[in-house]
């Protein structure tokens, strides 16, 4: 019985990296005041492992073999890949694993219902597990990650509904297999509005990014499962905004709990909406508030 | 129309990319001679003709993956930080008939 | 708009072929009644493509990376694998596969919201797709293949009602998508009870079997449904009664018709039930009834 | 008990017989000296104590995949149709408790 100690979402723009220091000083605050708060929340609550639910991006799979979730179970975590590094332009990492809770969330999912591949070598890294690990340092602090690749843009992919369920089992599995005193975090990697490969490369849906901000910290998550539809996603940028079901997985593990939100910052040259919540899943978190 | 309305699976320059991005010689062979990384690939003629020509929207019209498409904007304009601006740039071109 | 001219569910016990010379008579006599029936029906029929349906048994994927379904490509189709040649005892065959049609397939059940994977290469063929191919000799016949190798073994796998479901879209999609004209047929291989690699490796569910061939000719789709349960299968014979899941597969697509068997086997060396059903659902074979 | 009660994908083994059946090669050294073979994989002690001492029902206890179960009794046992029968009757006696 283990404890889940810590929540969090947080976009992985690579231009939250390489276009940083080019962007406004008041955008430039929105980031450092979230990755400040989540990374202060994280220290706060000082879990053992971290699981990083982010989408995959076509980085490891061919379509033709496109897998919803893949976990790395290896025991570091090294990125960005190769090609990604100058894109992204962000410091090499290597970050600690957890080989023995990758297997047994391979296991628990198994036995739960929920088909997940899983690997053993270093998993191809690019924005998705590396923006977040710089801008909060992860590979530095002593702490370990599991990361899980996930599908949200290869048709068709897991709904809302069916990454909240697996949301559900991921809370059950960390209750019920993992061992007591082990401190479990959960971090949704992605998001927020972008359409990346589209006409609207530019476009960011503002209306949208407030809205969905409001929602993850509301805790209303009947309201997130009947309005949080792919077609609402899509409408607010193609192929891109849908990574925010790395962010449905952590609410559906967590249960309707408030969170709280740094926020708000539009930038074009992002090419994605910018915006963290991070959610109340322990006493000493809701002390806080 | 949604981007993946006419998505095709089968299109093998899906794998074209896949393979450029996980394979530095064979990005190195793709800028030195591209007609012969082409050569390799099953692609139907209009596919072809499609990253030829770097139309876009052609190639989104046969299915491509828009998210691959913005990766082959990068493999062909440029991969650093500028240099994805300008493949962004070029790509939005295509896709909106500015280009 | 192709029209679905054939439907038949067809056992793949590899003792059907390498023990037939050393069974009972009367065993020999239910295999070759059901593959004459068969056989005359395909022949009736003359189906242009015929989509086989089977148990993947763990020949082309590793449990790390395990598909649902797995379309074979390739413009021909080779086997038996190497090493399951003198475990079957059969001879060598290559089948005639259709790119056009398995690359369709692949679309048309991706824009249904139904994964699955394809390969271009030839796939590795166990007792699956070899056992079918040589008892009815679809190598030498007018007619190209499109194996779908499915998931019915490793947990978690597809249950009856999401199997029935793909049926479903397949009849969809060959209604839809395949050309005016072209004429389909769908076998669905595997069964009957039996339990490969457990304890009641010799243990044939008679009662069961008898009831699952009668449920089969009924096209009471509802009772199949609520009563073809995994749990069910698993009692019959765990681990491989559930490979009658292609069998729900083309029930899904043809609907609620009635059927035809042609006798039932119970013979301990084979390690299988066996019985076979052709379903009507051309003018043809409603004809002959 | 159900044969995937206790079912563990990430078993090592199960890797060990996919390899066997797709590499005539890694078969042939299998066979003639199985320890070198066992070596390449990350087997836990019990997992391969299980498979040097033909012990089924310790494997799947383990959460060994009884299809694979099948095969590896073959790979053992024999693998045409007579081998095959030699390999289930020792793999029921296993599981059983009558080996």
């Amino acid at each position: 019985m283990a404890e889940l100690v810590y929540a969090a979402g947080i976009p992985h723009a690579p231009t939250l990296v390489g276009l940083f220091s080019r962007a406004p000083s008041e955008v430039q605050k929105v980031v450092r005041d979230s990755c400040d708060a989540l990374v202060h929340d994280l220290e706060a609550a000082r879990p053992d492992v971290l699981i990083v639910f982010a989408n995959d991006h076509l980085t490891n799979s061919r379509i033709s073999a496109y897998p919803d979730f893949l976990i790395g179970m290896a025991a570091e975590h090294s990125g960005p890949h190769e090609w990604f590094k100058p894109w992204i332009g962000c410091r090499d990492y290597t970050a600690k694993g957890d080989t023995t809770v990758a297997e047994a969330l391979f296991r628990g999912m198994t036995r739960r219902g929920i088909r997940m591949n899983a690997e053993r070598r270093n998993l191809n890294f690019d924005d998705n597990i590396s923006v977040p690990t710089v801008l909060m340092d992860l590979d530095k602090r002593d702490v370990r990650i599991v990361p899980v690749l996930q599908n949200t843009t290869v048709p068709p992919y897991p709904d809302q509904r069916r990454c909240y369920a697996v949301g559900q089992a991921l809370a059950d599995f960390i209750r019920d297999d993992l061992p007591a005193g082990l401190r479990v975090g959960l971090l949704g990697s992605g998001g927020l509005s972008h359409e990346p490969g589209g006409s609207r490369y530019y476009f960011i849906d503002e209306a949208f990014d407030r809205w969905f901000l409001d929602l993850c910290c509301s805790g209303d998550h009947r309201r997130l499962l009947d309005e949080l539809t792919i077609e609402r996603m899509e409408a607010a940028g193609s192929g891109g905004t849908s990574e925010l079901l790395a962010w449905v997985v952590v609410m559906g593990a967590i249960g309707e709990r408030p969170g709280r939100s740094f926020g708000y910052a539009l930038h074009k040259e992002f090419r994605c909406g910018i915006g963290a919540v991070s959610w109340a899943v322990n006493d000493h978190a809701a002390e806080r508030r | 129309m949604g981007l993946f309305d006419n998505f095709d699976p089968t299109l093998a320059a899906h794998d074209l990319v896949q393979d450029l991005k996980w394979d530095p010689e064979l990005r190195r062979r793709f800028q030195q001679d591209e007609g012969s990384v082409l050569d390799r690939y099953a692609l139907r003629p209009a596919e072809r003709e499609a990253i030829e020509q770097r139309d876009f929207r052609k190639l989104y019209d046969l299915g491509f993956h828009p998210y691959l498409g913005g990766q082959l904007a990068r493999l062909i304009y440029g991969n650093d930080v500028d240099g994805a601006i300008r493949a962004v740039n070029k790509l939005v071109a295509s896709l909106t008939g500015k280009s």
